[in-house]
Parts: C-alpha cells; structure tokens; sequence
C-alpha cells in the first residue's frame, strides 16, 4: 500500500461554507494523499456533498483554502472560482487583475481541467447521447477542437479523432461497457450508467477522481465488481480517489484512508481499522441521527438506506 | 390482445352533445354576433352550424375510437410518441451514397422545372432552411432558447444594405463581411446573458429582437427608418441581372446577347443559394461530429456534467450563439438581396417565432427535418394563398395540429454510431 | 441519412406545392388586375377597402360592356403589408395569375419592392394609397398613383395649421411608419418655411392603445395645434386621451383618418369634434361619384377611404388599355402622361413621374355628429 | 419641472402599470404551474374585448340601463367565456403535448395565437370597433390650468388589478385549490400519486388566468373605448416582460413588474423619448435580470449538484 508514501495531493484548510444563515461547513481540515483510496462518511446533512462540491468547485467556500498540488502545479482551487471582490484589491493591482481574470472567466470548468473529476450523486450522464459520444465529450479538453481543423478535416484533426475514438474505446472496456458503445446512455441499465459515469471521468484524464455515493442503488455483486474497479483505477491507472459511501462494508473494504464528517465538521480521520473502533463515530451514528439504523460491530449496515434526494 | 369491450353509443352521444354546447359558448358570441357600430347583427347560423359539426365530429371520434379499428388507430398515433433519438445502424444501405448526388442534381435542376413564382417561393424556402439551420445550433444544439433570432437576420440584411449604400460595396463583399459582423454581434449580446436559464434567456433575447428592430425603425437617418434600404443584387463576375446595369457593371442578357428575362437574376440567387445550403448542411453536420459540435449537445444534456469535464460552458455557449448568429447574418444577406429592398417590418417578433417553429417542428437538433419543416413552413403559407384570407387561420390550425401530432418533430434524430476497431494504443 | 418518414415529409412538400400550381388556370379571354393590398395582420382593414373598390369597379366595367369586349377580372393579392410577402404575391400575379396591370399595394414599404417586380416584367401598377413620395420618385415608368403625395399634402396641412389657424406652438406626433412619419416630415417642412419650428417631436407605436404619456407631455408644452401622422387606430385614442387629460389644442391629422372607424377608435363622436385632417377632394360632391357611393350604399357599404380611390385605380387602368388597346407597358404609360381620365373621383392626369399632376387635398373638419365636411 | 406633470406622468405609469399587471398574471399563472409561455394568452385578452362590445349592446338591447348591473354582468359573461376559452384551448392544443419536449407547447401556443387572431378578424372583420362611454367622469387635483387627474373608469382599473392579484395571493397560499396547485406545480407527478387530479388543477388554472385576462378585457375596452383583432399582440408581449421582470411565477411580481414596467415607459416617453420608450423597457429588463437573473420577487435558482 503506498498510502503512506504519496505527498498530499489535496489539502484542505480551515473550509467553511455557509448558506444564507446556515453554517454548512464549520472549519474542515483534511489531506488526501496522492495514490490513495480515501472515503468520507458521515451521517446524513454532515456536509459530506458540500465538501465534494467546494472541492471539485461547484460550490464557491466562503473561507478557508483547498490547494490541488500536482506534478507541476500548486494551484488554490477556491480562487480560480473567482471569489468576492474586496477592497484592499484596489491597492494591490495584480491581485486585483488576477481576481478579475477568474471572475470573468473562472468557474468550475478550471477545477477539472487542474485534474480533478467527478460522479453525481444522482447520475448525469448526457442521457440522449451515445455511450461512446458520453467519453468523448470528456476528452474535449485533450483533443484538437479547433472548428476550421474540424470543418476542413485536416489530417491532424482526423489522427486526433481516432485517438480520442480509441481512447474512449479503451476506457468502456476498462468498465465492461464496450459491447454498449453505440446505445443511448440514457437506455443503459442503471449499474452500467454508474460505470459509464465513472468511465466519464477518467477520460478526462484526471489525477483526482471524486465518486460521490457510487454504490447507490447498486446489488451486492454491483458494489463488489464496483471495488475492484476503484481499486483497477488506483493501481493501474496511477489515479487518486477520494468517494463518499454510504455502504460501509465498501467503505471499510476500499478504503485506506477514512474522513468522518458530522455537523459541518470533521469528528474523526484515520484507517478503516481506527474509525471502526472509534467511540465517537459509533456515536455520532448511533445517536439521534441513526436511531433506526444498527451498525454491526464490524461496521456494516444491514439495512439499506433510500438513496438521499436532497444533497447535504 | 385488444380486450374486447361493448362500443358504447350513449357515451359518444355525450360526448358529442357536451362538445357542441361547448362549442357553442365558444364561437357563438364572435362569430355568431357582428359587431356593427355599438350594435350586433345576427349571424347565429355560423356558431350552430361551426358547433353542430363539432359535436358530430366529437361523435364520431368517440364512437369511433370505442371500436376495434378505431382503438388500433389510435394506438398507432399514439404509439409514435417515443422516445425522439435513435443511433444510426453502422451498415448502411447500397443507395446511401447515391441519395447526396441525387439530391444535388434535383436541387440543381429545380430552376428549370419551376416558373419564377415558384422559383421565388424556393428560394425564400432556402433562405429559411438557412435560418432554421442557425438557430438550430442554438437552440436545438446548444438547447439555449432564442425568440430573437431575427436580430441576427436583421443585421446581415441591413449590413448588405448600408455596406452598398454608404461604401458602395456589393454583395460579394458584404456577405463574408455580413457573416462576420453577425458573428461578432452575437458575441456581444451574449456574453452578459448566457449566465440566464432557460425561459430568462429567452425573454431577454426576445427583448433584444424588438431592441434591433426599434433601434433600425428610429434610426432615420441612418437606416431609412421605416422607408427602408434598397439592396443591391449579385453580380457574376460584375455581370449584372437587372434590365439596367445599376452597378456600373454590364448586364448579362447584354453580355451574351440574349433576350432579357427577370427571371435570371433569380436563378443566379438561387444556384448561389443552393450552394450556400449544400455547404451550410456540410458544415452543420461536420460541426455535429467535432468536440465543439458535441459540447454543444452535452451542454444542452447537462451543463453541470460538462463543467465537470472541464468544458468552460460560457464560451461553448458563446460558440454556438455566434455560430448561429453568423448562419443567420448570411441568410439575411440572401433575403435583403432576394428582395432588393428591406425595412423594420420584415423582423418581427413573428419572424422569430416562424423561424423557432421550423426548428421545433423539425425535431430540434436533426438538420433534415429543419429542411423539411422550412420547406414545409415556407411553401405552405403560398400554398394556401387561394385560401385568401383563411391563410393564416389554417396556417395556425396546421402549426397545432402538426404539434400535437407530432410533438418531438417530423424527423426522428438518428445518431451517429462509432466503428470501434481493436484499439490501437 | 434519411429515414422512411423523413421522405413521407419531403412527399408531403412537394404535393402541397403541386396541389398549388396546379390550382391556377389560365383564361386567355379576360383581361386580369392585380389587386394587391393586406388582407390579414394589422392593416386588413385598408386591404379590404381596396378591394371592395376594385370588385364594384370590375362590376361596372363589365356591365358597360368590358373592354373591347373583353372583360375584366380582378385578382385579389395578399402582401400583409410585408415587404417579404409583398415580393411573394409580386412574383404570384406576374407569374402565376398573369396579371396585366396592377392596382396595387397599400404601404409604401410593399409598393416599393413590389414594383421593381411589376417594372422587370413590363407591368404597369397604379397604387391607389402609397402616398410615400419615393414610390414615384424612383424614375421608373410604369408606377402611377391615383392619390397624392405625403409632400403636397403635408404643405396642405401646414398652410392650414399656420395661416389659417395661426398656431404658434405645434407639437408633431408620428407613427414611426413610412406613412405616417413621412407626412410628418413633410407638415414640418413646410411649416418651418413658414417660418415656425414645431415644440414637440415625437413617435408612438403602432398597436398601442395607452398615449397618456404621451399626452401629458404635449400638455407640457402648452402646444395650442396637434399635428398627428398616421392612422385612424391610434389618432382615435390619442384625441380621445387628448381631450379627457383636458387638452383643448386643434387636432389636425391627414388622409388616414377619413373613415368611420376613426370614431370608433376615438370611442364617440364627441371626441372628434372639431378634428381637422386633409383629404382629396369630397367625391359626393362630384357628379361622377355619386351613382357609384349609391351602388355601394345599395349593397350595405359605406365606400371609405382608399374604396374609391381603388376603384378610380381600376377605371383608370382600364381606360389605358381600353385607348391603347393594349396592355403594353410603354404604350399605357404614354397615353396616361399624356391624357386624362375622367373617375369617380373627378377628371385626372399624371405627370412625368407618374403623380397626379393635381393635388386636390382640402381641409375637412369634423363635427359632433362622427361625419366630417369640406371647409 | 411642473410637478404636475410629473405627478400625471406617475399616474399615466401606474394606470398602464396596473393593466400590463393584470394580464401579466394570466402568463405568470400559467407559466408558475406548467413551466410554459402560453403566448396566445394575449389574444385571450382580444377575444375579451370582443366580448364586452357584444355584451354590451346585448344587455342594453334588454333594456338593463342601471349601470352596475350593466358592468357586472357583461363582467360575469366575459370572464365566463373567455374561461371557456382558456379551458378549451388547453385541452385541444397544450394538453396533448403534456410530456413532451418543453417547446413543443410553445409552438403549439404560437399557432393558437395566430388561430385566435385570424378567427376574430373573419368573423368579426378587420375593422376598428368600439364601445360606447359607460363610465364618465374624473377626479382631478388642483387648479383650472394645471391639475393632476384620473377618471373613475381608471380608478377602477387599479382597484380591480390590485385585488384580483390580492384575491389569487390568497386563493394560492391560503386555499385547498393554492396548495393543489402549489403541489402540481413543484412536482406534477408526486401531485398526482397524492391523489391531485394534475390534469383538473392545470385546467382550472387555465380558467383562472384567462378570466384574469377577461377582467383586464373589459375594463380595459371601457377606457379605450375601442380595439381590434391586433391589440393583443403588442400587450401581450409587454404583460409577458412585466411577468418576468417581476420574477416568472410569482403573483406579486407579476404586478410588481406591470407597475415598474408602466413606469418606466411612462416617465421615459414622458421626459426622454417616446420613440425609444421600448428599447428602454426591453433595456431595463435586461439589465434587472443581468443582476437578480430571476427577477424582482422571483425566487433565486438554487443549483442542484
């Protein structure tokens, strides 16, 4: 296991997040090492989602900083959003610039072209396209998109499609979907959609990939095929994950490293083996949150929860 | 197996008998009392008898559709409204690459077969397959909702006007520059808005249609106002198609010493045309199988996926707003032309609503039924001329019905399917 | 690429189209007129004038024996008053109902394009309501008017508002439309060689009912005269909102105002009192038009605004051809520069551009009772 | 500046203000429960206008001469058959498309618009038409000369625009039928599993905003005092940007929007430009969604990841 190895991809510091009057996100501190398998857990509300979404930059964190350090850069993922205006940036031309550049042109697209990639809770594919067409949408960012090479169809524009066409070929084999390349995504079974999802993501070519509830309405046999995939993806494809799971037996069998959030912040942090054992969680999930849930000593559930309709 | 159940008379007579009184409510006040000065004339027969052939058609359909037949029928109608997208099959048949030569050679040859009446009806039928493809890229690509298209069209057609008025410059000319300025101007009215949702958007760009219009109409001195421009017409290599040179070029029954016909000038915008249409079509379908073109129709899919993937959604969005706006730049340029004079009046609101409809009916996103509906759409109205002045009632009726029976649009959208050998990598 | 239904579709176009041309017969017997004018969107209301005019007319001629024989037949063109439509039917009556002579088009924006179309196929139109002066200041032979220009009969106005009424302060109000704007500018100009400036410029919108605003402003101006270019539509509710908010200033307008409706639209008769507003000379005061407003009246008619001017269109266009025994573009346009008709609407001749070489506009005034009278 | 002028220009604002907000309900209705623009919704409002002249001279050939009588029940008849109509056209045009793609309603809705405007125009003519004066009379402040004034008829025209927004506020949050309909409109298909006849609601709201078009109708023709089959075009329009410059959906901002837009044109064509009044209308509505995307009183769009 090279949990201990890696240097931390992503760091998050002192993230708070608040909506309206509502503190969803008090002081969040965590590091996701690089090659790692990590898993957020947390009882429903505890602000699980929000964190996915602050990070892979769909929510805008009203404090705090995530800095993304990859091979080449180190880059604070809550900046290029374009954050507030304040006004010692008028002192200070360049920041302001900087600010202004990312207000004007900022936004979530810049976190993922950073490296980061990511599921849906609730699965969004692009429903009435082909499954092929769903990963090659993905490689937008890698491939000649120039619309003169296009029309033209120059010789560069050609060798460029077919790469991105063997691509996406490569990675619907990699989830077992190449026999359902040319259907509608929208038509696949839904434990294929979770896969084409994910597939989805890793076309993008990210170094971080961000599954949230992957597992969700998926059989047992799914949720297994569903591990040994995350675990393909680390070993094989030097990729990063950090997921949010409700199914603790995935969790606990995955998983290297755990967060456990509650309330907005983090109550725990360590290995399956030390979160399983900690009081503090089994309270946190078996007090009044979880009344009606029993949490196996080994920290399982045993009943399977409705999938969450609204996201933290 | 259809279960088999009693038709029921007693039910269709109610049905018939509640649709008639109904109907009556209706139709009687309007059309059965004419309003004369502060008085109503009587006309009552017109509502009895509009009602009374409501209320035996509402029987008919009832009794009918209670029938074994009848339930079939229905069943197919209804059967059709499935899903709106199917993938290509990757064989394709023997005739397929014949269809693309045939077709153009028909295009080619339609100036022959059809007097200058028809051939008119045509090309203003192409100018509007222009626009349907344009704001096809907007709306049925992109999934943006414009209800002022007619702003672009407008720009191309005054950029031709005013580029010959004030710079003396002809059609040759001003169409690339036409194309390009709609372009630009599509940049410019989309940035601060295509951050807006859906039904925002729309309102927004429906303001934007009425702004240009009003902006042309009070701008005397400049635009002619509500007088209007003349446009000038295309040369062949300075040749001229009126009796008259008026571009101080030669005209072209004088060139080749042919006897004089007005219909020149319109087969000459109609082959340019044609061209213009076939290469358009080219390059829709190519922009559809481009990364541009597919995120385009991903972010009409999902705009929070795409950001996910790292497409900035505000100039895949400006892309195709621009995109669309420089197709419609280029069809007004055909239309000022076409017409030889152009004022406010022919970029109403209604224009962009026409043009709206022939991409819905078309079954937004697929660019054959675009052309099917402009056809449709275009030639429809002239054919109903002899209707006189139950035009646009029956246009109005066809556009409903058309909608009602065919929701998603004519033309299914088939989508390309991928030939996916052993990977190379 | 195509799929079965997409080849039902283009079937489907085609056999419309099939269906159309082959509705249109040709008669070789009859000599044909265009009677192009809107017939649906919001002008119809002048559409149908014209062609009650150009029908009874049609009626007449053929009753007194036709054309050498020949009778006549009038076909109805709808141009919505759209440029876009009105190159369509354009192209329909040359093309399709092998017209040939046109009595045509009501806006000045449809007459334009449209003749270019009449010229190319050597037809002759004569408008009996374009009063835009660029419709025949495009030297182009064949297009004639059987009603005067915005120029001559905005100094008409203009003479009235300063030397008769000897207003100081006149507030101008258009309709932002190529009529309407243009008489405006043509009051204007004149009134300004007259020596007076007007105190209010303004446009409203076609379609609107609410000038209060408007009116609240040319109170603000103290203007003792209101002069309106445009139409009947909306001088009704702006003299009407003119008068409720108080405002006692002479409303003077031009030709567009003469019908029936234009009490309607103003909501009574009291509200019209005392509007002025220009027109061609009364035709019931005239011997010749007398038989043919009781013709019309016999059939439950009131022939208003542009009817007669339609049917002294066809009367005129007919005589062309009844003289030159011809429907030659060249010879009909000669013999009409160089003679004169006598129509329904007195004796008329044309000069070179193709306007009537005598404006008859006069000041009516109207009274408390919706009908007006020639000062 | 006279500040009377300014005073009469206001009140010009807020007349047309209160008009465009009681026709600007009927879209904001619809549009609120079935997410559509129901653009035929200002020939609703023509066909209103029809029916108040042919009332009229229907009631008064009766010989009912008491004026309130005369006002309510030619109020009574129009809303009823104008709420036919907005029934009917539902049921034939929009009704079928229900599930469909979201445009497919829209153009449907446009050739319903074009139906309307060339069925009245055949039957009824294309000539202007009008109804007699019913309403005299005017309550004016200030001297002889300078004065700031309303009529009765335009008194009534806000009292009535406020209340019927007041009384559908109400009918909406307080009522068994506003929660079916607040129901229908977050989720049609929870709605219908809970036992709500959807189809029912969405007809009733039809009715609803076309009689809310038919109150506009008639007082509307009474102060005008003439229309024709065209008029519903222009207003239209201009009630649907006030429905959405208030926030599409929500009552309040459909009048709230009327008055801001009535204003606006007012004041602008009253000291600025008459000729540019509606590129300042359409300008103004752009700039206020460029800063509150969802309008005046519209509920901000949460994104949902």
């Amino acid at each position: 296991m090279s949990v201990e190895t890696g240097h931390p991809l992503l760091s998050v510091r002192n993230l708070a997040m608040r909506f309206g009057g509502i503190q969803a996100l008090a002081d969040v501190n965590f590091d996701i090492r690089q090659g790692s398998i990590s898993a957020m857990i947390g009882p429903n509300g505890a602000g699980k989602t929000t964190v996915f979404n602050c990070i892979t930059g769909f929510y805008r964190a009203t404090g705090g900083s995530i800095h993304y350090r990859s091979d080449s850069h180190d880059i604070n993922l809550v900046q290029v959003l374009g954050e507030k205006l304040h006004l010692k940036d008028f002192l200070n031309p360049p920041r302001l610039a900087n600010r202004l550049y990312y207000k004007l042109f900022g936004g979530s697209h810049l976190v993922a072209q950073a490296g980061v990639a990511r599921t849906f809770q609730n699965i969004r594919l692009f429903r009435e396209m082909t499954a092929i067409e769903n990963l090659l949408v993905a490689q937008h960012m890698q491939i000649i998109r120039n619309p003169i090479s296009g029309v033209l169809q120059t010789p560069a524009f050609r060798r460029s499609e077919q790469d991105s066409i063997d691509r996406a070929h490569i990675w619907l084999k990699v989830v077992g979907l190449d026999k359902d390349a040319n259907r509608l995504a929208g038509e696949l079974p839904y434990g294929h959609q979770r896969r084409l999802e994910i597939a989805r993501a890793m076309a993008t070519g990210p170094k971080l990939i961000c599954l949230d509830e992957p597992a969700a309405g998926l059989n047992p046999k799914e949720t297994e095929e569903l591990s040994n995939l995350i675990r393909l993806l680390r070993d094989q494809h030097q990729v990063t994950v950090l997921l949010i799971e409700h199914d603790m037996g995935m969790v606990m069998d995955v998983s290297e490293h755990i967060v456990v959030l509650d309330h907005g912040e983090i109550i725990a942090e360590g290995t399956p083996h030390e979160i399983e054992n900690s009081p503090t969680v089994l309270a946190a999930y078996l007090g009044e949150d979880y009344s009606n849930t029993v949490v196996a000593p080994d920290g399982t559930t045993e009943e399977s929860r409705p999938q969450e309709m609204i996201s933290a | 197996m259809p279960i088999q159940q009693k038709t029921s008379l007693r039910k269709a007579l109610l049905d018939g008998f509640w649709s008639g009184i109904l109907a009556l409510i209706i139709f009687g006040p309007i059309s059965g009392l004419v309003l004369k000065g502060y008085e109503v004339q009587n006309e009552l027969m017109r509502p009895l008898l509009i009602a009374l052939s409501v209320a035996v058609g509402r029987f008919l359909i009832s009794y009918l559709i209670q029938t074994t037949k009848g339930r079939y029928y229905l069943g197919k109608l209804v059967g059709k409204r499935d899903a709106g997208v199917t993938v290509a099959s990757l064989t394709k048949s023997k005739y397929q690459h014949l269809l693309i030569p045939v077709l153009v050679l028909a295009g080619l040859s339609v100036p022959l077969l059809l007097g200058k009446y028809w051939l008119t009806v045509v090309i203003l039928a192409l100018i509007y397959v222009l626009l349907g493809l344009g704001l096809n890229i907007v709306v049925g690509l992109a999934g943006m909702l414009d209800l002022g298209y007619v702003a672009f069209y407008a720009v191309g057609a005054y950029t031709l006007a005013m580029g010959a008025q004030y710079f003396e410059l002809g059609f040759w000319t001003m169409l690339p520059v036409a194309a390009i300025g709609a372009a630009m101007f599509g940049a410019m009215l989309g940035f601060p808005v295509l951050r807006m949702h859906g039904d925002y958007l729309a309102i927004v760009t429906l303001g934007f249609g009425e702004i240009i219009r009003l902006v042309l109409n009070n701008m005397l001195e400049i635009t002619g106002g509500p007088n209007g421009a003349s446009a000038p017409s295309p040369t062949l290599f300075g040749l001229e198609f009126t009796r008259r040179a008026k571009q101080g070029g030669i005209p072209f029954h004088e060139y080749f010493d042919i006897a004089y016909s007005p219909s020149y000038k319109y087969i000459f915008i109609y082959l340019i045309l044609f061209v213009v249409v076939c290469l358009m079509i080219l390059f829709v379908t190519r922009l559809k199988q481009m990364p541009m073109g597919r995120a385009w129709e991903a972010l009409r899919e999902d705009e929070i996926a795409c950001r996910s993937l790292g497409i900035n959604h505000v100039t895949v969005k400006l892309s195709a707003f621009m995109m669309g706006a420089m197709v419609g730049g280029i069809a007004g340029v055909f239309f000022a032309t076409y017409q030889g004079f152009i004022n406010p009046s022919s970029f109403t609101f209604f224009e962009s609503a026409l043009i709206l409809a022939i991409v819905v009916l078309g079954g937004l996103g697929s660019t054959v039924g675009v052309i099917v509906a402009a056809l449709v759409l275009t030639i429809l109205p002239e054919a109903l001329r002899d209707f006189a002045e139950y035009r646009v009632l029956l246009f109005g009726i066809a556009m409903v019905l058309m909608m009602v029976w065919k929701p998603r649009g004519l033309i299914r959208i088939k989508r390309k399917a991928y030939e996916l050998g052993e990977p190379t990598a | 690429m195509m799929k079965r239904s997409s080849w039902k579709s283009l079937l489907l176009t085609i056999v419309i189209g099939v269906l159309a041309m082959a509705g249109t017969a040709n008669a070789a017997d009859t000599i044909k007129i265009g009677v192009a004018g809107p017939h649906t969107g919001g002008y119809a209301a002048f559409g149908e004038q014209f062609w009650r005019g150009a029908e009874q007319a049609c009626k007449d001629i053929n009753a007194a024996g036709g054309i050498d024989g020949k009778m006549i037949e009038v076909v109805k063109a709808d141009d919505a008053c759209e440029p876009k439509q009105a190159v369509s039917v354009a192209n329909r009556l040359m093309d399709v109902d092998n017209v040939q002579a046109v009595a045509g088009h009501y806006c000045s924006s449809s007459t334009i394009p449209a003749s270019e179309i009449y010229a190319d196929a050597d037809i002759l139109v004569m408008t009996p309501g374009s009063t835009n002066p660029k419709v025949t200041e495009r030297q182009m032979k064949g297009v004639f008017r059987m009603c005067g220009r915005d120029d001559q009969q905005g100094a008409v106005a203009a003479n009235f508002i300063i030397n008769t009424l000897k207003a100081k302060r006149v507030a101008v109000i258009h309709d932002k439309d190529s009529y309407g704007q243009g008489l405006a500018d043509a009051m204007i100009d004149k009134m300004k060689a007259l020596g007076v400036t007007e105190v209010l410029y303004e446009g409203l919108t076609r379609g609107e009912k609410d000038f209060n605003s408007l009116v609240t402003k040319v109170k603000s101006v103290k203007a003792d005269a209101l002069f309106f270019g445009g139409l009947h539509t909306e001088a009704g509710p702006l003299v009407r909102q003119l008068r409720e908010q108080g405002i006692t200033a002479a409303f003077i307008s031009g030709d567009a105002i003469n019908s029936a409706d234009f009490v309607t639209a103003a909501g009574g008769p009291q509200y019209v009192d005392g509007v002025y507003m220009t027109f061609g000379q009364d035709p019931l005061t005239l011997k010749t038009g007398r038989d043919v407003i009781e013709k019309f009246r016999a059939d439950g008619y009131e022939p208003e605004g542009y009817t007669l001017y339609a049917y002294a269109t066809v009367q005129a266009l007919t005589a062309a051809m009844d003289a030159t025994n011809s429907t030659n573009l060249d010879k009909m346009a000669d013999w009409l520069h160089g003679n004169s008709v006598n129509t329904v609407l007195g004796e008329k001749s044309w000069d070179s551009k193709g306007d009537l070489k005598v404006s008859d506009f006069v000041m009516y005034q109207w009274d408390a009772k919706g009908k007006f009278r020639q000062l | 500046m006279d500040i009377y002028i300014l005073g009469q220009q206001l009140l010009n604002g807020l007349i047309l203000g209160s008009i465009y907000g009681l026709i600007a309900i009927g879209y904001t209705m619809v549009y609120g429960i079935i997410g559509m623009i129901n653009f035929a919704h200002g020939d609703i409002y023509m066909i209103s206008a029809y029916l108040t002249a042919i009332l009229l001279s229907l009631i008064f050939s009766l010989g009912i001469t008491s004026l309130p009588v005369v006002l309510l029940l030619t109020l009574f008849f129009a809303m009823a058959i104008t709420g036919t109509y907005g029934w009917a056209i539902e049921r034939v045009a929009y009704r079928p498309l229900r599930g469909s793609t979201r445009l497919a309603p829209l153009i449907s809705a446009i050739g319903m618009s074009l139906v309307l405007q060339s069925y009245v125009q055949i039957s009824q003519g294309a000539r202007n038409q009008g109804v007699p004066i019913l309403i005299k009379g005017v309550l004016r402040l200030g001297g002889e000369e300078q004065f700031v004034q309303i009529t009765y008829i335009q008194i009534l025209i806000v009292i009535a625009s406020f209340i019927g927004m007041a009384a559908l506020t109400y009918i909406i949050l307080r009522t068994s039928l506003g929660r079916q309909c607040r129901a229908t409109q977050q989720d049609r298909k929870m709605a219908a599993i809970l036992g709500i006849n959807t189809n029912r609601i969405i007809s009733t709201v039809f009715v609803i905003g076309s009689s809310m078009a038919a109150l506009a109708g008639v007082l509307v023709t009474l102060n005008y005092g003439s229309f024709d089959f065209y008029i519903g075009f222009v207003i239209g329009i201009k009630a649907f940007t006030a429905a959405v410059l208030g926030g599409i959906g929500s009552l309040p901002g459909a009048m709230l929007g009327g008055i801001v837009l009535g204003m606006a044109e007012g004041l602008f064509s009253g000291f600025v430009s008459s000729d540019y009044k509606d590129v300042f209308a359409f300008g103004l509505l752009v700039l206020v969604l460029v800063f509150r995307p969802s309008g005046l009183l519209g509920k901000p769009e949460i994104e949902k990841v």
